[in-house]
């Protein structure tokens, strides 16, 4: 499926009646994009640069992973490590004030969007020096000026929480387009439908996008939905949709991107579904049994991180630079660690505050 | 002054704060072409237009999830349930997103909105449509609630919620709607968190007892009928309508029960925990010295609502069953 | 569209690894269904049963929409007066331990089942002798020996409960089929959502019919959906689907009875769409004021009962015996007021039943 | 006698009465292959299969409404909520349906159904995946809530509750399904609606002050460690574990009330009504020349929770925080 035609944009629109559908901003005010679609789009400086991000991803994870074995992270982790190329391909097609939001497993869109590696560790070990300050642990990393608007762990209830910041956009007319993340088995329940029924009626600046990595926890997608391909459920939504394996980041951002920029333009909100893979457990706690060593070993063989690498080869870098780049990286993760291991817990008074804005 | 209705005070409220403010807006079933199931949003449409008066479809969870979504970009939405009883739909956008927000996220989101809607028993409306939800949303942190049962606390009330950077639980009551009331034509507001004395009591003498009786929304009325039958009898009521359930004003309960040492509380809702409980546990703890009589409770029976009106009539708080209370704490024998 | 050819089954079926299809129950074993596709499924007799079936609602509603004006009924007061021709067509086609759920608006269905009108008219009036006691009133009809298991009053929360009714007909293999009503308003809401998906994921024996009738309460569907054919979800949810207008009972009942068969007999649930109207207001309360004159009268001069009649005046019924029929009707109304309005109230202490098992 | 951890003898629990009665089937997210979250149904799916172990989507309104449909037609089912954080997404068809239908049809149907999973926090799982539900479960008429804190109540009252032909909410923990206890090898049950006395206390005298201390689920555990503390101060602690939230057992509560005429309550729940304030309530309305002084809660802190470790640990109960309440219900000065 050629990228230009992979939007499928046909389900049937609002009639006349429908709430007016505002011009989209001028371009000339809308702030420039990567393009995304240039030649260049796969140079060997901007393939580094997402592949960097997506094994700071990586390095990160497995630090973490190491710190809740030994016992210095509780509560629940997640892990994105296979899904990497999901979150950076989507930090980088962004613009200033749009926005993400996602579920738990939420690491991989702060690292990509920028936040600190050392504050998103000291987050996971309850510190004061968190992103949140230490009040909101793994399943919310929030980074409001950087564009992640969260990390939310009632499955489905952020759908209608970003298609709100998705409202506001159109309010405000600001040209800001919400990316909505969500894990497949998020698709069945009742909060999701109402907030992409309710995106497609109104036409919000909001792509919806599945990472379908197959299981909702133990459960395979066969045993959550009688159909396959997720967005046969767009068109009873008026959403456009698009459906496709991740294992190139770049495509992976291009595709996205056209969702994104005919949502931003066209106020036409999209279902957008990844095929992806986790290649850990739903959680630390998770043996993942339910999957076969050989379901994994294929998915592994496809890992978009070891895909960019080979095309990096390609391209003519060097095992050498590459293993520069990892210790970079590991070396960075080393010090995040030890940042949120250093760092202070938080004042006993603070769990007092923000639960209303006059608690200081 | 001017006399309105409890739905034309709320609907002035709305409409001023929406003049004054551009990021006000309003959003439920039939708020707008329609002008609400109870008429509160009556006209606003047409004065503002579709982008701030929004009709929805029948999607609570989602026009609430849009709400607080919207309230984290700095928009005030108004959110209306055509009753409270259908926000059961929406009770974890409430729980889990409006209330938690801002404090799972350290404080880096503000969630300025206001949901609001007919709450309690009507006339025979049956089990679902005819419950009181302040002992759900009373209960967890988070959220402030306010109960109004006059035009003049409606409109002062509702100004204050949708200034407050809070997410705010506004009750009002569809059988309260057409009460009429003085309102006055300058602004104003009344601060969430202060009750109001109803009625005022006398000092303690040989014919005289004074009496607390702690009330809130549709049990407003009821307590100062019995007020009035229990004043034949020399039982003086300071009628204090709460009118922000949380937080409770504890200051104006406690004051008043140390200078009368009897309470008693009426109130439209069920008997168990909920705001009842809550008030006969502060007060037992807080004013234990104080009490000549243990707290009573008028209220709900606690049953699923019956059709049959006359089922109805002997489920809900009567006048006659506040009065039995009143001269239960005041060792009247009957 | 032939009638053969009407139910759309295509919608992508479970993959191997689904729950095993039970086999359908073996015909011999299900009771005998009305001929519903016979020759004689237009008979005289058939027509005027119908007729005289759909009659009998109106009757039954304008004498209570009577009742309420003269506060005898309070509350709530959800007319059917327009859409008689499904309910009555529903119970046609049902076998004995089918159930029907639906809505606040179930007068008609209570009626077209069978239920006792002065029962009927008794609960509106809040008596003992009404069909529930007189606790739940016109919301919360409830027969549960006559296939009417109910009346609900929170939108799209029955749809779940409706599946569970099916869910229990697979699990004992009995072969019955419910039909869960709804109206279009209700297609937006999670519950719904949920409930239509686990029946398809399952493939519960079950038909979920929706009564567009255009409008909920006084929003046009253009301002809940944006999607004008409701069926445009079915496939999402794997439902065979169908849709169309509601003028005929005969080939309403043929219609939905293919639906209803399909699911009994081959484990597919189904969507089907009926596009009807309410000629009188969302409830005693509304003016309707929403919808222009025109457009009432196009649909009233559409009206199913009408249309019955025309056709038995054709299959050559005098207007004399048709006028007779209707007296037989009212005088069976007026009766049934009488004798609502004779019935006692409940008896206090009726307040403390059933809300446990102990309750009594 | 067999010593089984709780997740054990709520298994032995549903295995029993699966094998007892084919109408009684389980319903959840992960409760089947891959043998429950918190494997309180391991095996279960092997032994039974797909048609009696129901795997589910994450759609807890859907299968909570699909059980509640399945016991009106007779069947018996246990549905499990991950946790009961989940169900607030299911809150309208628990407080709409299975609490009112068979009060709306007049009785015309018995709803046999089981909502059982983990309740209140466990261990940094932070504001969402902490709270405690029996606040909200309680509040309404229609169902009953039972709490287990030991292998041996949950075995007996599990089995009572799918046997029961109501609705019942029946709360567990994630940090207490390890907890280990002997369990009769024997079948028998335990009545719904009968609390438990955890730890007796002798006869008040000189240097032996008897105080009720009334708990349940996570609570019994901190309540009879404070026990031991105040056991050192002559503070002699009666540990009543209601074990049923709703109905209350009044009687167990206030037999020992009366004796004592000292109590507090311990238990993983917010302070803002609920069960707490319930207790207090009818306990200073009940008992009310029987205080010798008010009634005190330890209970959470009234914020949402926080994630880190060390503010979790400040907003639980503590046998700490419950030797205090247990020195100033006695007027020990601290
Ligand atoms: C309403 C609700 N039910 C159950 C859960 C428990 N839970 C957390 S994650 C999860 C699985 C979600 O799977 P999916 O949506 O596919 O996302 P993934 O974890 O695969 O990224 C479940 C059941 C929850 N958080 N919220
Ligand atoms: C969850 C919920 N929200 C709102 C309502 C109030 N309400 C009752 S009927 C109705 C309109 C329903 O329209 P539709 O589903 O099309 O059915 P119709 O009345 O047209 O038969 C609304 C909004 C409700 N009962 N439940
Ligand atoms: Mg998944
Ligand atoms: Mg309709």
């Amino acid at each position: 499926m050629s990228r230009d035609t992979a939007l499928q944009t046909e389900a049937s629109l609002p009639d006349a009646d429908a709430p007016p559908k505002p011009d989209a901003p001028p371009d000339a005010d809308a702030p420039p994009k990567p393009d995304v679609n240039s030649d260049d789009a796969r140079s060997p400086e901007q393939l580094q640069r997402l592949y960097t991000q997506m094994l700071r991803i990586r390095r990160f994870e497995e630090t973490a992973a190491r710190a809740y074995t030994q016992g210095k992270i509780s509560g629940f982790l997640h892990l994105y490590i296979g899904q990497e190329a999901i979150a950076v391909a989507t930090a980088d097609l962004m613009i200033p004030g749009d926005r993400v939001v996602t579920t738990y497993r939420d690491h991989g869109f702060a690292i990509a969007l920028g936040c600190d590696a050392g504050a998103c560790m000291a987050e996971l070990y309850g510190k004061a020096t968190g992103l949140v300050g230490g009040v909101g642990g793994s399943m919310h990393f929030f980074a409001k000026d950087k564009g992640l608007w969260g990390g939310y762990a009632i499955v489905g209830s952020h759908v209608p929480v970003a298609a709100g910041h998705a409202f506001a956009s159109k309010y405000n007319q600001d040209g800001k387009v919400t990316l909505c993340f969500l894990g497949e088995g998020a698709m069945h329940i009742g909060a999701t439908a109402e907030g992409m029924n309710l995106a497609g009626l109104w036409r919000l600046p909001i792509v919806f996008v599945i990472e379908n990595n197959m299981y909702a926890m133990g459960t395979p997608l066969r045993r959550q939905s009688p159909v396959e391909d997720l967005t046969t459920r767009a068109a009873g939504w008026a959403l456009a949709a698009d459906r496709f394996v991740v294992d190139d980041v770049v495509d992976t951002r291009a595709r996205l991107a056209e969702a994104v920029e005919h949502a931003r333009h066209h106020n036409r909100p999209a279902l957008v579904e990844l095929l992806t893979y986790r290649f850990r457990g739903h959680s630390m706690s998770d043996p993942g049994k339910y999957r076969t060593k050989e379901e994994v070993e294929q998915w592994r063989s496809r890992d978009p991180l070891h895909h960019c690498e080979v095309q990096l080869l390609e391209a003519g870098m060097t095992e050498q630079e590459l293993e520069a780049i990892d210790n970079e990286v590991i070396a960075e993760m080393d010090a995040a660690a030890e940042f949120a291991d250093e760092s202070p817990l938080p004042e006993p008074e603070h769990r007092f505050r923000n639960n209303l804005v006059e608690d200081v | 002054m001017a006399s309105l209705q409890i739905r034309e005070a709320l609907r002035a409220a709305i409409d001023e704060e929406m003049a004054r403010d551009e990021r006000v807006f309003v959003m439920g079933e039939e708020v707008g072409y329609y002008d609400g199931a109870y008429k509160v949003t009556e006209g606003l449409l047409t004065k503002y237009g579709e982008r701030r008066v929004v009709d929805t479809p029948i999607a609570e969870a989602g026009f609430a999830g849009v709400g607080i979504g919207a309230a984290m970009c700095g928009l005030r939405p108004i959110i209306e349930f055509m009753t409270f009883n259908f926000s059961a739909v929406a009770f974890d956008q409430i729980l889990n997103n409006a209330a938690k927000i801002r404090q799972l996220t350290g404080g880096q989101f503000t969630l300025p909105i206001v949901f609001r809607g007919p709450n309690g028993a009507a006339h025979m409306l049956s089990s679902t449509h005819s419950q009181a939800f302040e002992s759900f949303y009373c209960g967890f942190p988070g959220v402030k609630v306010v109960s109004v049962a006059t035009p003049y606390d409606a409109k002062g009330l509702l100004k204050s919620a949708v200034r407050d950077d809070n997410p705010i639980i506004f009750f009002e009551s569809e059988i309260m709607y057409a009460n009429r009331g003085e309102v006055p034509d300058e602004e104003y507001l009344i601060p969430i968190g202060k009750a109001d004395i109803k009625r005022a009591c006398g000092e303690a003498s040989k014919g005289n007892i004074p009496i607390t009786v702690i009330t809130w929304g549709q049990g407003v009325s009821v307590a100062l009928a019995a007020a009035e039958l229990a004043a034949k009898e020399g039982l003086d009521c300071e009628v204090i309508d709460l009118r922000t359930l949380r937080p409770l004003d504890d200051e104006a309960v406690l004051t008043s029960v140390r200078k009368t040492n009897r309470v008693i509380l009426v109130y439209h809702g069920w008997p168990y925990g909920g705001t009842g409980a809550e008030l006969s546990d502060r007060i037992q703890r807080l004013a234990f010295d104080h009490l000549d009589a243990p707290v009573l409770r008028v209220c709900y029976e606690d049953v699923n609502m019956p059709y049959a009106e006359n089922l109805e009539q002997l489920v809900l708080p009567t006048a006659q069953k506040a009065l039995e209370a009143l001269r239960e704490v005041a060792y009247r024998k009957v």
